[in-house]
């Protein structure tokens, strides 16, 4: 039988599995589940680990990057302003090549002040030079967490593991964990070639001056695209010791001869999946799951939108004054393909707004109807506008 | 000097040093910086079996410029003001990996009074192994001389100049051992380059301790003080002999020593050989006013640590930073 | 050149010692200046105290003593006697108390003759013909020992049976025990000088033999000659001469029956007589003198000034600041002395000269004036070499002028103090230029090295601490040969010599090690030969702050110009 | 797709009566989802939580906005406007409350227009009382809707409490459970409950076991 879990539970479990030395957790919603449930389990002696209850986010992720460059696997979790809090932590984190793991439980951030989902606090660390995977449902929530582990030991990169605030976080469903022995043998003990060791001592964390700035810089970006393949790789050596993959850099699926796609990044997807299944009379239509924001899938995406007419991408996060910003990408992904389809931007859900199984009709709609050149906010409501906004 | 000495193979000398080279030379800190000096006698006291997580700031910037390093403890530099929090990391990757190696913490008076102080907070109040040493230098001194909350009061820098209106620094110096020491501290204390063996035995002691320590160490900057680049000991002896910089030892929120004052001096020997304070010496009222609140606060600090209460004992030599005749590592033959 | 960029950015642990900051100095370096210290600029028989208090410091008794008597063979002699200028020199005097060098040279002196020590570093004789030291006092001895030193056979010719000169003769027992100086001059005489007593120049050897016999000569006769003198013209028919009281006094051990005496002098002869008037049971006696007393800051007198205290401790009277301006005599017989205040001015020619002042007289009733006004040299058998003057005309190395292979120094010499310190730095330097001129080699100037004033030195390193004091013989206790004033203790010694300040020298205090932000001192286990410190700078990475030199205690470290120099 | 909107207060154990639910019907061969309302309300204050099941996995995860099925905990919140919000007509609607089915529709006045509610009232505060010695009701209605909607055995259900209830809560829970058993009429809501979770088709509707999707 699968296990009912609330999915900060199951994640807190998947963290456990992989036996990290060192967690630095600072509560804030909705990721306070996850650390709360870890710190049960240290409680309970069912994970020994060193639980450093920080008193910022700022330092959550410093511990953890001191821990992870002391020689231990590290892990922390955050949401939204905590995130924004740790920006600058995680630019160096990634920047210093630290192979550690952290779970987003994605929130929107103020102002006005909402505690609910959205993304726009993991879009605005896109640049930080983080891996960036988005779950779909908790069972993706388990198996990301546990190959983030992998992947950043394996790359010396950061692992961001996106999961929606509250939609999954709060949500109990039934779930399969691997047991100890499945991630013991996929996972093996935290190494990292630069640990700071007083036997071998190292000087991590230089000033580099302009003449060799670019070449690291440089170097990060090829990790990251070197990165796509590892995603891939991780994900389908998982699927053969669980049975399960979790989609690799993106899924696909929907009939051969649909001509129109819909993107879409974390559990949202569900939704429109059940959406189209229960709107048979509209036209057929491929679901792409974006689950690696970063490093981009730029080809994996050209192959996957071939063919196709139209696109949505639909996101619940834009930058205001230009958009939707997982929409730009894929127009920069397929900027001069032969058959580039139209691509509507469009946005909902924003600060916990519900996107209901209705989503698919709209974004069906806007996918027949004519280019609209700009994102669409989908689940706008006009009447709540002050006056004088268009 | 006459020099068949320095025609021998200086590495080879450097190699047998009897001390702990954790910094080397090579490191770019200005000429007759103090915390340069004050960060070797602290890896000197501590030896090689330590790890330093290093804030930003001068010490990080003159030490480590890519592809050199004047290190060779394994160090660490990632922000400003997570120093802390990266030593509470290290130290408990330490502890969950069974690992026996000091966890020291580098900041300057910037990353410890300001913006590295709610990490130290919150690093000494989880326990954490950890000896934090601060550079103190009065001032940003890694950006050009702003003031901090370290830079006492009247002491001029690039963001509280002296002017018509102003007698530099408006504010003033944070209490920060006394902060540090309320958090039930096990040991929180003060030392200052002038002194070196007190110095030396307080980062033993922060070292030895079990649990959070903390070693402000008065670093003077030639720069930024506006002092003679040789006079930069001088100054700070001058600091701790007027009382403006009380060396002392707090254990548990108690102050448990206090470096007794061989012989008081008047502020003005301290502030006058500094740039900082030269509008103190103007004909003028405010300046007038100022000087004397400096020396109140000295003859505040000293009756308030009680740094005439005791006598130094006998031979207490770490106090006075007296020297005497000492020897060579190997006693020539015929030496009774 | 090009550096490979690594993951992450991570540098290799001290790799920045390629980055060699000595390119930052700015036109001076930090330098070992080895300055002079004063008290050995001031030491006229050119002794280096703080050179043998080092490895006092250290307990190490016997280097202390071998390095002292490189300059003085007879420092048990001068540890009693010398009026050590030393001491008044001394920076420490500035700081707290000077140092009690003079009771230091004398507990090595002691330590030395107590353990049978040698002098190291006498070579065998190289070169014959030998030299000819007339004179066995100070400067004789000083200037024989040295020429053993370099290698040269010696003959001392000596008027008297036993050496030891005037400090033999003339200084009473309880300053200078008989025992002590003969073990001193013994010592030398046994690093293979031949000893001629009892054979006086003039008399019983001819000075132009000496001089046909020997490749030179070195004539330290002391002044024997006792001079004139008068009070306003009148001589007392019967004048009682001090330093001839003295030396009867010495060898009999008895004085006439007086009750009260005036001496009049300032030197310490004067108030050698007064005392040993004293110690035969004058009731009275007054020493009176033109000078102040030794501690007044004007004129004050040549007379040691420890002499003169434990003097009056014993009950002399001195009379400062006075001369004798008449006599009283009834017939022959003087009842008293008439004494006027007297006062050293600059008068209208610009010179100093002593002035009377009328109104001051007092009456000094007594039964004797014994004059004590110093010697000059006896110029029996040194006619032609003295052509009418009472004294040797000789340059700084004591060559005479116009008399090739001569040599002279002692009290004989041209502007001697008559002090036996300054005599044995004149047979010093004799032997160098006698050594120099045998060898036919250039006489090079002695080492000037700048001497080091308090001002230059770091004093806030150095803590207050009390001058050593030798026990001194109570005064009901002293009588007869009793030594009055003792050695120091080893502990006194040894913490005596720590007081020593160092002036201008390494006492490797490492202050320039520790504080150095460069670590560009480095330092060996071994002190440097002809450097006296262990510390090496290290140029390649000095950025010339001059914190070592600012923070030097002893003046040791300057900032100086950069020369064209290795390394 | 089962859907079930239960109201309670803060702290009445709304967010556990959704998890036993889901829980149970996990244990019970089914998929299921249950989420509390993603609010900022404090204790005391009017919440709700939702659950899904299903005969085939669920992947939606939008709110719950048109339930089968609404259990009230506090038969006060029968006056708020939402808690009937939404629920289908024909479907259920199960209250904590000793009132009959007139008294309660009485209650709901003109809300009941045109929606042919069954509605159930049962006396679980009582049974709470009785047998944990304090008023929570959830486990009692829980019982109540399975044993009228027969989609849970009673063995899942325990299942389910024996997973989530403290220990020491257990026993007395599961007395409860059986206590009200033989309070309400078994299967009255049978066919309702199974065309919500077989989407409507009737065939799947005897294996009482996710088929599937």
């Amino acid at each position: 039988m699968l296990e009912p879990l609330e999915g900060s539970q199951a994640i807190a479990h998947a963290v456990a599995l992989a036996r990290p030395g060192v967690v630095a957790a600072y509560p804030i919603t909705p990721q306070t589940h996850i650390v709360e449930h870890i710190a049960k389990l240290v409680a309970d002696n069912r994970l020994r680990c060193e639980y450093v209850s920080v008193e910022s986010e700022f330092s959550a992720a410093t511990v953890a990057l001191g821990a992870a460059a002391a020689g231990c696997r590290a892990y922390t979790a955050t949401a939204s302003q905590g995130l924004l809090l740790m920006a600058e932590v995680l630019f160096n984190i990634a920047g210093l090549r630290i192979p550690l793991v952290m779970t987003c439980a994605n929130r929107a951030v103020s102002a006005p002040i909402n505690i609910w989902n959205d993304h726009q606090d993991a879009m605005a660390l896109r640049d930080a030079g983080w891996i960036q995977l988005y779950c779909a449902s908790n069972q993706e929530a388990i198996d990301t967490t546990i190959q983030a582990f992998l992947l950043a030991e394996r790359l010396e990169l950061p692992v961001m593991v996106c999961v929606d605030g509250y939609i999954l976080t709060h949500t109990l469903e039934g779930v399969s964990l691997p047991t100890q022995e499945e991630v013991d043998h996929f996972l093996p003990p935290y190494t990292f070639a630069h640990t700071l060791d007083s036997r071998q001592p190292l000087t991590l964390g230089t000033m580099v001056a302009p003449d060799h700035f670019t070449e690291i810089r440089y170097a990060h970006d090829q990790a990251m695209y070197q990165a796509l393949a590892a995603i891939e790789e991780v994900d389908a050596a998982y699927a053969g010791i669980t049975g399960r993959a979790s989609g690799g850099v993106l899924e696909v699926d929907g009939p051969d001869d649909a001509r129109i796609g819909v993107l879409c990044l974390g559990a949202v997807h569900g939704t429109l999946w059940e959406g189209r299944e229960q709107a048979r009379n509209l036209p057929p239509a491929k679901l792409i799951k974006l689950r690696a924001l970063r490093p981009f899938p730029e080809a994996a995406l050209r192959q996957a939108l071939a063919g196709l007419s139209d696109v949505v991408v639909l996101e619940r996060a834009f930058s205001p004054g230009a958009g939707g910003i997982v929409a730009a990408e894929v127009c920069r992904a397929l900027y001069g393909t032969s058959t580039t389809p139209r691509i509507h931007s469009a946005v909902m859900g924003l600060g916990g707004r519900d996107i209901p199984l209705e989503a698919w009709q709209q974004v069906l709609a806007l996918a027949q109807g004519p280019s609209r050149g700009a994102t669409v906010i989908l689940d706008l409501i006009p009447d709540h506008l002050e006056d004088g906004i268009a | 000097m006459n020099n068949t000495a320095a025609l021998r193979d200086m590495s080879s000398i450097r190699q047998q040093q009897s001390r702990f080279e954790g910094l080397t030379p090579g490191h770019r800190a200005c000429q007759g910086c103090g915390q340069a000096l004050a960060a070797r006698l602290v890896l000197e006291s501590s030896g090689p079996d330590v790890v330093v997580a290093n804030a930003t700031g001068c010490l990080e910037v003159f030490t480590t410029a890519w592809p050199q390093s004047a290190w060779t403890i394994p160090w660490m530099h990632s922000v400003f003001s997570n120093t802390a929090a990266l030593a509470a990391g290290m130290e408990a990757a330490f502890k969950a990996r069974d690992i026996s190696t000091k966890v020291l913490a580098f900041a300057g008076d910037g990353g410890t009074f300001d913006i590295g102080f709610q990490a130290l907070s919150g690093m000494i109040e989880r326990g954490h192994n950890v000896l934090f040493v601060c550079y103190d230098n009065e001032a940003y001194m890694n950006t050009g001389v702003q003031r901090s909350s370290s830079t006492p009061v009247a002491a001029a820098t690039t963001t509280s100049p002296a002017g018509i209106a102003r007698t530099g620094k408006r504010h003033l110096k944070k209490d920060i051992v006394a902060i540090i020491a309320a958090h039930c501290m096990p040991y929180a204390a003060t030392a200052s380059v002038a002194y070196p063996n007190d110095l030396k035995d307080k980062v033993r002691r922060g070292i030895q301790t079990p649990g959070p320590a903390f070693l402000m160490i008065h670093s003077p900057c030639p720069l930024g003080w506006m002092h003679d680049s040789a006079k930069g000991i001088e100054v700070a002896r001058l600091g701790v002999e007027t009382g403006l910089v009380p060396l002392i030892e707090m254990e548990y929120g108690q102050q448990t020593s206090a470096m007794p004052l061989r012989r008081v001096r008047p502020v003005v020997d301290y502030l006058k050989p500094q740039g900082r304070f030269r509008h103190l010496f103007a004909d003028d009222p405010m300046a007038r006013q100022e000087l004397a609140h400096l020396q109140a606060l000295a003859d505040h600090n000293i009756a308030h640590y009680g740094l005439q209460e005791s006598q130094p004992e006998s031979g207490d030599s770490h106090a006075a930073a007296s020297v005497r005749r000492g020897t060579v590592a190997v006693v020539p033959p015929g030496a009774v | 050149m090009a550096e490979r960029m690594t993951r992450g950015g991570f540098a290799q642990p001290g790799s920045a010692m390629a980055f060699k900051t000595g390119s930052w100095r700015d036109l001076v370096a930090p330098r070992h200046l080895h300055g002079l210290a004063p008290c050995a600029g001031a030491c006229p028989a050119g002794e280096d105290a703080q050179a043998y208090l080092a490895p006092l410091t250290n307990g190490d008794v016997k280097s202390a003593w071998e390095i002292l008597v490189t300059a003085n063979p007879l420092p048990a002699t001068t540890g009693r006697i010398c009026h050590h200028p030393c001491e008044t020199a001394c920076n420490r005097g500035q700081f707290d108390e000077a140092l009690a060098i003079h009771a230091v040279e004398r507990y090595l002196g002691d330590a030395a003759l107590h353990n049978q020590w040698a002098y190291p570093g006498i070579p065998q004789t190289t070169t014959e013909p030998a030299v000819a030291v007339v004179g066995g006092g100070p400067a004789g001895l000083a200037c024989a020992y040295h020429l053993r030193r370099l290698g040269h056979a010696v003959t001392i010719f000596d008027a008297l049976v036993e050496p030891g000169g005037t400090v033999a003769t003339s200084i009473p027992p309880y300053r200078m025990p008989k025992e002590i100086l003969q073990a001193e001059a013994r010592r030398i005489l046994e690093t293979g000088i031949t000893w001629q007593g009892h054979t006086r120049v003039g008399s019983d050897v001819d000075l132009d033999e000496l001089r046909r016999e020997f490749a030179a000569v070195f004539l330290a006769p002391g002044s024997q000659r006792t001079k004139p003198w008068d009070v306003a013209g009148v001589v007392p028919a019967q004048l009682h001469d001090g330093l001839a009281l003295l030396h009867t006094w010495m060898e009999v051990g008895s004085m006439p029956p007086w009750h009260k005496i005036a001496v009049v002098g300032g030197g310490n002869t004067s108030v050698d007589v007064a005392r040993a008037l004293k110690r035969c049971g004058v009731e009275e006696v007054h020493l009176v003198t033109h000078n102040g007393l030794p501690w007044d800051a004007e004129d004050p007198m040549r007379a040691i000034a420890r002499e003169v205290r434990q003097a009056m401790e014993e009950g002399v009277v001195i009379h400062a600041n006075c001369g004798a301006e008449r006599l009283l005599l009834r017939g022959n017989r003087i009842i008293g002395v008439v004494l006027v205040a007297m006062k050293k001015m600059r008068g209208a020619d610009g010179k100093w000269h002593r002035h009377g002042f009328p109104g001051t007289e007092q009456v000094l009733m007594v039964d004797e004036v014994i004059p004590a006004i110093g010697q000059t040299v006896d110029p029996s058998g040194f006619e032609s070499l003295l052509q009418g003057l009472d004294y040797f005309d000789v340059d700084h190395h004591g060559r005479m002028t116009h008399h090739q292979g001569l040599y002279a120094g002692g009290d004989a010499r041209s502007g001697s103090s008559g002090m036996a310190s300054p005599a044995i730095g004149d047979g010093r330097r004799a032997a160098a230029a006698i050594h120099a001129a045998l060898c036919n080699n250039p006489l090079l100037p002695e080492k000037q090295r700048p001497l080091v004033p308090i001002t230059e030195m770091h004093l806030q390193y150095f803590e207050t601490a009390p001058r050593a004091e030798p026990s001194i013989l109570p005064v009901a206790q002293r009588q007869g040969e009793a030594e009055i004033e003792q050695s120091l203790t080893a502990r006194q010694a040894l913490d005596e010599a720590v007081r020593c300040l160092s002036c201008g020298n390494c006492m490797i205090c490492d202050n320039c090690w520790t504080f150095c932000p460069d670590q560009a001192v480095l330092k060996l286990n071994h002190t440097i030969q002809g450097d006296g410190s262990p510390y090496v700078f290290d140029m390649a990475f000095c950025k010339g702050c001059g914190i070592c030199a600012n923070e030097c205690p002893t003046a040791f470290i300057r900032m100086a110009p950069e020369q064209d120099e290795q390394g | 797709m089962l859907e079930v909107r239960i109201h309670g207060r803060g702290g009445q154990g709304n967010v556990v009566a959704a998890y036993l639910l889901a829980h149970a019907g996990i244990a019970g061969g089914l998929h299921a989802q249950a989420f509390p309302f993603f609010g900022a309300e404090r204790r005391g204050a009017p919440v709700a939580a939702y659950v899904r099941l299903a005969a085939r996995p669920i992947r939606l995860h939008a709110a719950v906005r048109t339930p089968h099925f609404v259990i009230v905990q506090d038969e006060k919140l029968l006056g708020l406007e939402e808690t009937t919000a939404g629920l289908v007509a024909g479907g259920g609607l199960l209250v904590n409350s000793p009132a009959d089915q007139a008294t309660l529709h009485a209650r709901l006045g003109e809300r009941m227009q045109g929606r042919n509610w069954q509605t159930f009232g049962v006396p679980a505060s009582d049974l709470s009382r009785q047998h944990l010695g304090r008023n929570i009701p959830n486990t009692a209605l829980l019982a109540a809707w399975a044993a009228l909607t027969g989609v849970l055995e009673p063995a899942a259900l325990e299942q389910a409490m024996t997973a989530r209830l403290k220990p020491g809560m257990l026993q007395a829970n599961l007395e409860v459970v059986r206590a009200m058993g033989s309070l309400v009429a078994p299967g009255a809501w049978h066919d309702l409950a199974h065309h919500a979770l077989y989407d409507g088709s009737a065939q799947h509707q005897e294996t009482g076991h996710a088929g599937a999707a």
